[in-house]
């Protein structure tokens, strides 16, 4: 029941968000595909650190560092009048990977806050390389002069290509996650976060595979920076502020942990949310904290777990 | 020479400061495992208390005395309200649901004060300096500071060490069953040491309002270097609070004022200028990430945990 | 005389200022099971978390079939064949049993870099898996979330797991404790049926169960080794039933 | 699961539906600042002196009905592109004015002139804008960044002074502030400094500077790393020893946090409450009754935003699709100004007064800033040469 119920929740969320370039076409208001694409790129970002926070147990307060490394990577080589998407959003991939894997050596070593506060604190090291690389800009970032190019193959100029390359990125990534979790790699994360000494006595030596779920993490995260800089048509160090870590994360649970598909909710939501109320109150704040409490208290297993519950 | 002895003052000062918020922090850690991101959002609070009670009464001092245990109350009604029940979660909803509070806490402040920074005074005997040694002289605020963070730690050591509250905190650190068994009513110890934690941030913070801007989000600028501290020292040690916030306070100091000279005569100084100050931001983050490499736990791992 | 398949020397460990294994000699044969009993806060959970590879001892050296596995943690000794239950159950509560299994047998079965196939689908885990299960009794129980087994089913599970990673070598810390008569009846039953198929060292404070299984007993007080003997020997040593069983068997 | 999706989807259908149709006879203005988080005292200047404009022009623009749509950019580039897409695409706004920060004005001005909507900026003024990436559709209402510490590198200069220490964050505007300032600055510099971005202590900084003992300091510290610079200099006693120059470090945002501290601290700007003019003197006026406080110079240029487009609608006579005649009508920035009359460049950047200000306290016991002297007259920006614009 659990899983055609899922199913259904899974296939309507996939409908209704390729309807939206139509239907916002139909109204005549585009703003809805930017706003939508917006969301799905955060998506992505919030999916893969599911895999490591929900699957993975590793609470990692440092996740936005690879959004700001994709989107450097997209930046730094179309600076230099290289705007080949192909190699940029592999470089983009492969260096977040790589900065993930240098992370996570180190912070996979410790575990509990210890885990949380290094994950941060390698996160503003890279915060402060960015604002201090003054060729692309400092603080103030740079602009993204074109966006990638794709040899003709697809033109993200046209909002709505872009806008289905970015869905069909996230339906991708949610395939290729789910079949993770469920492979013999992630039974043996899930494992070590259900109970790290009984995987270790059975055998497991969880580290590498946790390092790898890390880097693969950091991989499809800076896949989304790539995105979010195509998308924004700039990029700062801002990307890689620390609250903006602490956003992903709380994607993660509202939308509901080890999901899969919930992160993605989440995003939608926080950021749908976000747009309304700031239009609503400057004070809009006041209102998102209590409510990330109340998420937090009471809904533990996020707004997926109430749509997808069963009876 | 002279100027280094300064500068040492200069990192003790910041390290006393940083000792200050992060007791507080690794206090309520240690003991109820709580990991509150919110704590600078009391040292938010105690800076706005003691302005606006030194507004209202005329005295900076009287200000001082009130806004101390104001904040402890408005610790103990955080911690009755929302975070009592956070204390059986894990890690992941502890730190959400207090970077939720600091969202909530800075729009309050912003609501009720305005957004802007709000002026604070010092008296005039406070607010000059005096010579310390010839040739060297030192702002008196600062001297105070150094003065009042001594006499906080010592406060505490005694506390900690010698008194029945100090004895059911060091029992409740390594064994919470045992402390029950003793027949103590746990949650009122709990509120009682989050109320301290929540004090001894308002004291940071109102010992910060007159040298730094008293303005909505003040807490978050200093937060993450405490938990640096702390994460350094051993959470849940106060020895490690006080190791750890002083060799940050010195590194950052001494780091921002002498690593671009030293650079300079390493390598160009066009360089140095370039790499010195963005080195000196990342100094004590690859510190701790040094640390953590070698000692996982930190230099004073608690014991059980 | 062949080499014992567990040998032991001057294993020591403290903690602080307490030594909880000092200097331990221990030989296991290949085949027996050797019961290790001793008062509480001997070190016979730290003894069984070094032969396990959990600690790393201070001083000694451990070989295990043959070879010297001093300095191999526990991943790395479960693959050479030596298995473990803990003291406290410890199993993964939000898997089915049938999982629980799965997991052990998918920890021997090579690397686990493997990321499209859905390895509940896959046979040449759940087969073996299964197989184990109904081999302790649970084969009924296989869908059942192993969260929601009663205390001695999970202490099944536990040996289930631990026999799924076809072990030399079974460590057992205190497989009974806890349980009722007759959970503790059906537990003493399971591992009659696994002597002689695996060799086992056994923790356990429940002396009907240690003379009901034993080959051998080794007595440890105060992180030593005291005796070493057949449960007769043992039951006569003068020493031991003046520093233990004289205090009573209950302790 | 079933009432889920309706909800959702009713949701979005109400949103969409929401959005105001597009009218001929409503100016819309899209005003883009940060009015969350700490930057959000700036906007609230800036939102106050908006609405201040509308209440003088009689809530009409042009003479026609006008809507202001705020939007909160949270001081993130990204989210202020965000906002602008809203307000084009769904607002579909003929303005889109306001913006305080360098990284979202560049960020957010290329998206708007791209769709060949106006860009008012009331405050970022990066020089990239101002160059080579200007663009007919741009307009600012306040200056280059690099104009106000030239005008403080002159005086400083015209003073005579030499051994200067500088010092800024380590950022983009603050390398900006000191290379302005080394544009016209003849003397020598003995120190140039760059702190940590939002660093709250600068007791190590000060200490050099002590030591190294310059005849003057000059520094760019805006907003919460002014006010604790600016108390720290003073509590060290260093205000008296060695005199403190700085731009956007002292203003009417932050003073009334610094008052004594501020006192005899040296600025220089292109406007300030007490400049006499008759514009000026209603707008800071009828401010100050409406909200009582001071305005700063942000909230100048954001209530000078709306009279620029009150007199580009004028020109046309509503017509909102001649954005030629919208052109040729803003180049010559016929509306009285709050800085008094000024032209603009060929990049669209004003040509503009600079004045030396000083802190002081005024005889009814507050703290103010006042004009000293004129430093610079039509004081041109240094990039305009790298833009194309002919006109």
């Amino acid at each position: 029941m659990a899983i055609s119920r899922r199913a259904i929740v899974l296939a309507a969320g996939a409908v209704l968000l390729a309807l939206v370039p139509p239907v916002a076409g139909l109204l005549n208001q585009p703003f809805y595909v930017d706003l939508f694409r917006r969301m799905m790129i955060f998506a992505i970002a919030a999916l893969s650190l599911d895999l490591i926070l929900g699957y993975g147990g590793m609470v990692s307060f440092g996740h936005a560092a690879y959004l700001g490394i994709g989107a450097y990577a997209v930046g730094i080589f179309a600076f230099y009048g290289v705007d080949n998407g192909f190699l940029q959003w592999s470089v983009a991939i492969a260096a977040s990977a790589a900065a993930a894997l240098v992370i996570g050596v180190i912070s996979i070593r410790t575990s509990g806050v210890y885990f949380i506060m290094i994950t941060l604190a390698f996160t503003q090291m890279l915060y402060y390389l960015g604002i201090s690389l003054e060729t692309y800009g400092g603080d103030n970032g740079m602009p993204l002069k074109t966006r990638s190019q794709f040899a003709g193959l697809v033109d993200l100029r046209n909002p709505s290509a872009f806008y289905y390359v970015v869905l069909a990125l996230l339906l991708l990534f949610l395939l290729l996650g789910r079949r993770l979790v469920d492979a013999r790699f992630g039974m043996v994360i899930r494992s070590a976060r259900s109970n790290e000494p009984r995987a270790r006595a059975i055998g497991f030596a969880p580290f590498r595979y946790k390092l790898a779920a890390f880097v693969l993490a950091g991989g499809a995260c800076g896949l989304a920076g790539a995105l979010l800089a195509n998308q924004t048509e700039y990029l700062t160090p801002d990307f890689m502020h620390w609250t903006r870590s602490g956003e992903i994360m709380f994607m993660v649970i509202l939308g509901g942990m080890r999901t899969l598909f919930g992160p993605v909710l989440g995003a939608v939501v926080l950021l749908g949310l976000e747009d309304v109320l700031s239009a609503l109150t400057e004070h809009w704040q006041i209102i998102l904290g209590p409510f990330l409490v109340v998420v937090v208290l009471f809904a533990k297993r996020g707004l997926f777990g109430l749509v997808s519950r069963d009876g | 020479m002279l100027l280094v002895l300064e500068q040492g003052l200069n990192g003790l000062q910041y390290g006393v400061m940083l000792f200050l918020m992060a007791a507080g922090l690794t206090l309520v850690f240690g003991i109820m495992n709580l990991v509150n991101l919110a704590h600078g959002s009391l040292y938010m609070v105690g800076a706005y208390l003691a302005t606006a009670f030194a507004r209202w009464t005329g005295s900076f001092v009287l200000g001082a005395l009130l806004a101390l245990p104001a904040t402890l109350l408005v610790g103990v009604v955080v911690e009755v309200i929302a975070l009592r029940t956070l204390y059986e979660r894990d890690h992941l909803d502890q730190v959400l649901a207090t970077f939720g509070l600091i969202l909530f806490f800075n729009e309050l402040v912003a609501i009720v004060w305005g957004r802007a920074a709000i002026y604070t005074s010092l008296p005039p005997s406070l607010s000059g300096s005096f010579v310390l040694l010839p040739g060297l002289r030192y702002p008196t605020y600062r001297a105070l500071v150094i003065l009042v963070g001594v006499a906080a730690a010592v406060f505490l050591y005694v506390l900690v060490t010698s008194t029945r509250l100090g004895m059911l905190i060091r029992a409740g650190a390594s064994n919470r069953t045992m402390v029950a068994a003793l027949g103590v009513n746990i949650r009122r110890l709990y509120t009682l040491v989050f109320g301290l934690g929540a004090a001894l941030a308002g004291l940071a913070g109102l010992m910060a309002g007159p040298i730094y801007a008293v303005q909505p989000g003040m807490g978050e600028q200093i937060l993450i270097q405490v938990f640096v501290v702390i994460i350094i020292g051993g959470i849940g040690s106060i020895r490690g609070a006080v190791a750890g916030a002083m060799v940050v306070g010195m590194v950052d100091t001494l780091g921002r004022a002498f690593l671009r000279p030293t650079l300079s005569t390493i390598v160009s100084p066009a360089a140095a200028d370039k790499a010195g100050p963005a080195l000196a931001s990342m100094l004590i983050y690859l510190m701790m990430a040094a640390v953590l490499f070698f000692r996982p736990q930190g230099l004073f791992p608690t014991r059980g945990r | 005389m062949a080499e014992p398949l567990i040998a032991v020397r001057g294993l020591s460990k403290s903690f602080g200022g307490l030594r909880a294994t000092d200097r331990v000699d221990l030989d296991v044969e290949d085949g027996e099971t050797h019961a290790i009993i001793g008062p509480n806060g001997a070190g016979k959970t730290t003894l069984i978390g070094q032969l396990a590879g959990d600690l790393r001892p201070d001083a000694g050296t451990t070989r295990f079939a043959g070879r010297d596995v001093t300095s191999l943690d526990a991943p790395a000794r479960s693959r050479l064949g030596l298995a473990r239950s803990f003291q406290i159950t410890s199993i993964f509560p939000d898997f089915s049993a049938l999982d629980n299994v799965a997991l052990a047998v998918q920890a021997h079965s090579g690397h686990s870099f493997h990321f499209w196939r859905p390895a509940r689908a896959e046979r040449e885990l759940r087969e073996p898996a299964l197989a184990v299960l109904g081999g302790v009794g649970l084969g009924a129980r296989a869908d059942v979330l192993a969260a929601n087994l009663a205390h001695g089913e999970q202490r099944q599970l536990e040996i289930a797991m631990a026999l799924a990673t076809r072990p030399r070598l079974l460590l057992l810390d205190e497989p009974v404790a806890g349980m009722g008569l007759e959970e503790t009846q059906r537990m003493v039953r399971l591992l009659s049926t696994l002597k002689r198929r695996v060799t086992i060292v056994l923790v356990e404070h429940d002396m009907d169960a240690v003379f009901t299984l034993a080959d051998r007993i080794s007595v440890m007080v105060y992180g030593r080794i005291i005796a070493t003997g057949s449960p007769e020997e043992v039951r006569g040593n003068a020493e031991v039933r003046r520093a233990y069983l004289g205090e009573g068997t209950e302790s | 699961m079933r009432t889920m999706t309706r909800a959702v989807l009713v949701g979005l259908l109400a949103t969409l539906a929401a959005a105001p149709p597009a009218s001929a006879e409503t100016v819309r203005i899209g005003f883009i600042t940060s009015l969350s988080g700490p930057a959000g005292i700036i906007g609230k200047h800036m939102k106050d002196s908006v609405e201040l404009a509308l209440d003088h022009l009689g809530r009409r623009v042009g003479g026609l009905d006008v809507e202001v749509i705020y939007g909160d950019d949270q001081q993130k580039p990204d989210v202020g592109k965000q906002v602008a897409d809203e307000m084009l695409k769904k607002h579909k706004v003929h303005f889109v004015s306001g913006i305080i920060w360098s990284n979202v004005m560049l960020a957010v001005a290329p998206v708007v002139t791209r769709e060949r909507v106006f860009m008012i900026g009331t405050n970022a003024g990066p020089h990239q804008l101002a160059g080579k990436d200007c663009s007919e559709y741009f307009f600012t209402t306040s200056w280059q960044n690099d104009q106000t510490p030239e005008a403080m590198g002159k005086y400083m200069t015209d003073q005579g002074l030499t051994d200067v220490h500088i010092m800024a964050p380590n950022y983009a505007a603050g390398k900006d502030m000191l290379s302005g300032f080394k544009r016209y600055f003849r003397g020598r510099i003995i120190a140039e400094v760059y702190t940590q971005v939002n660093q709250p202590d600068y007791q190590a900084e000060i200490s050099q500077i002590r030591a190294a003992n310059p005849k003057a300091v000059f520094v760019f510290y805006p907003g919460a790393m002014g006010i604790q610079f600016v108390k720290q200099y003073a509590q060290a006693g260093l205000r008296e020893q060695i005199p403190l120059y700085s731009v956007y470090t002292i203003d009417e945002v932050t003073l009334p946090a610094l008052k004594e501290a501020a006192l005899g601290i040296w600025e220089t700007r292109y406007w300030s409450p007490d400049l006499s003019n008759e514009a000026n003197t209603k707008y800071v006026s009828d401010f100050r009754k409406k909200y009582g406080y001071t305005p700063a110079f942000y909230g100048a240029q954001s209530y000078d935003g709306v009279m620029l487009i009150d007199a580009a609608v004028r020109a046309v006579k509503g017509d909102l699709a001649n954005k030629a005649g919208m052109i040729a009508a803003m180049r010559k920035a016929d509306y009285k100004s709050t800085r008094g009359p000024y032209k603009y460049n060929l990049n669209h950047f004003p040509i503009e007064n600079f004045y030396l200000l000083k802190t002081v306290r005024t005889p009814e016991g507050e703290f103010a800033m006042q004009i000293q002297k004129t430093v610079f007259e039509n004081h041109k920006d240094a990039y305009a040469k790298d833009c194309g614009m002919q006109w």
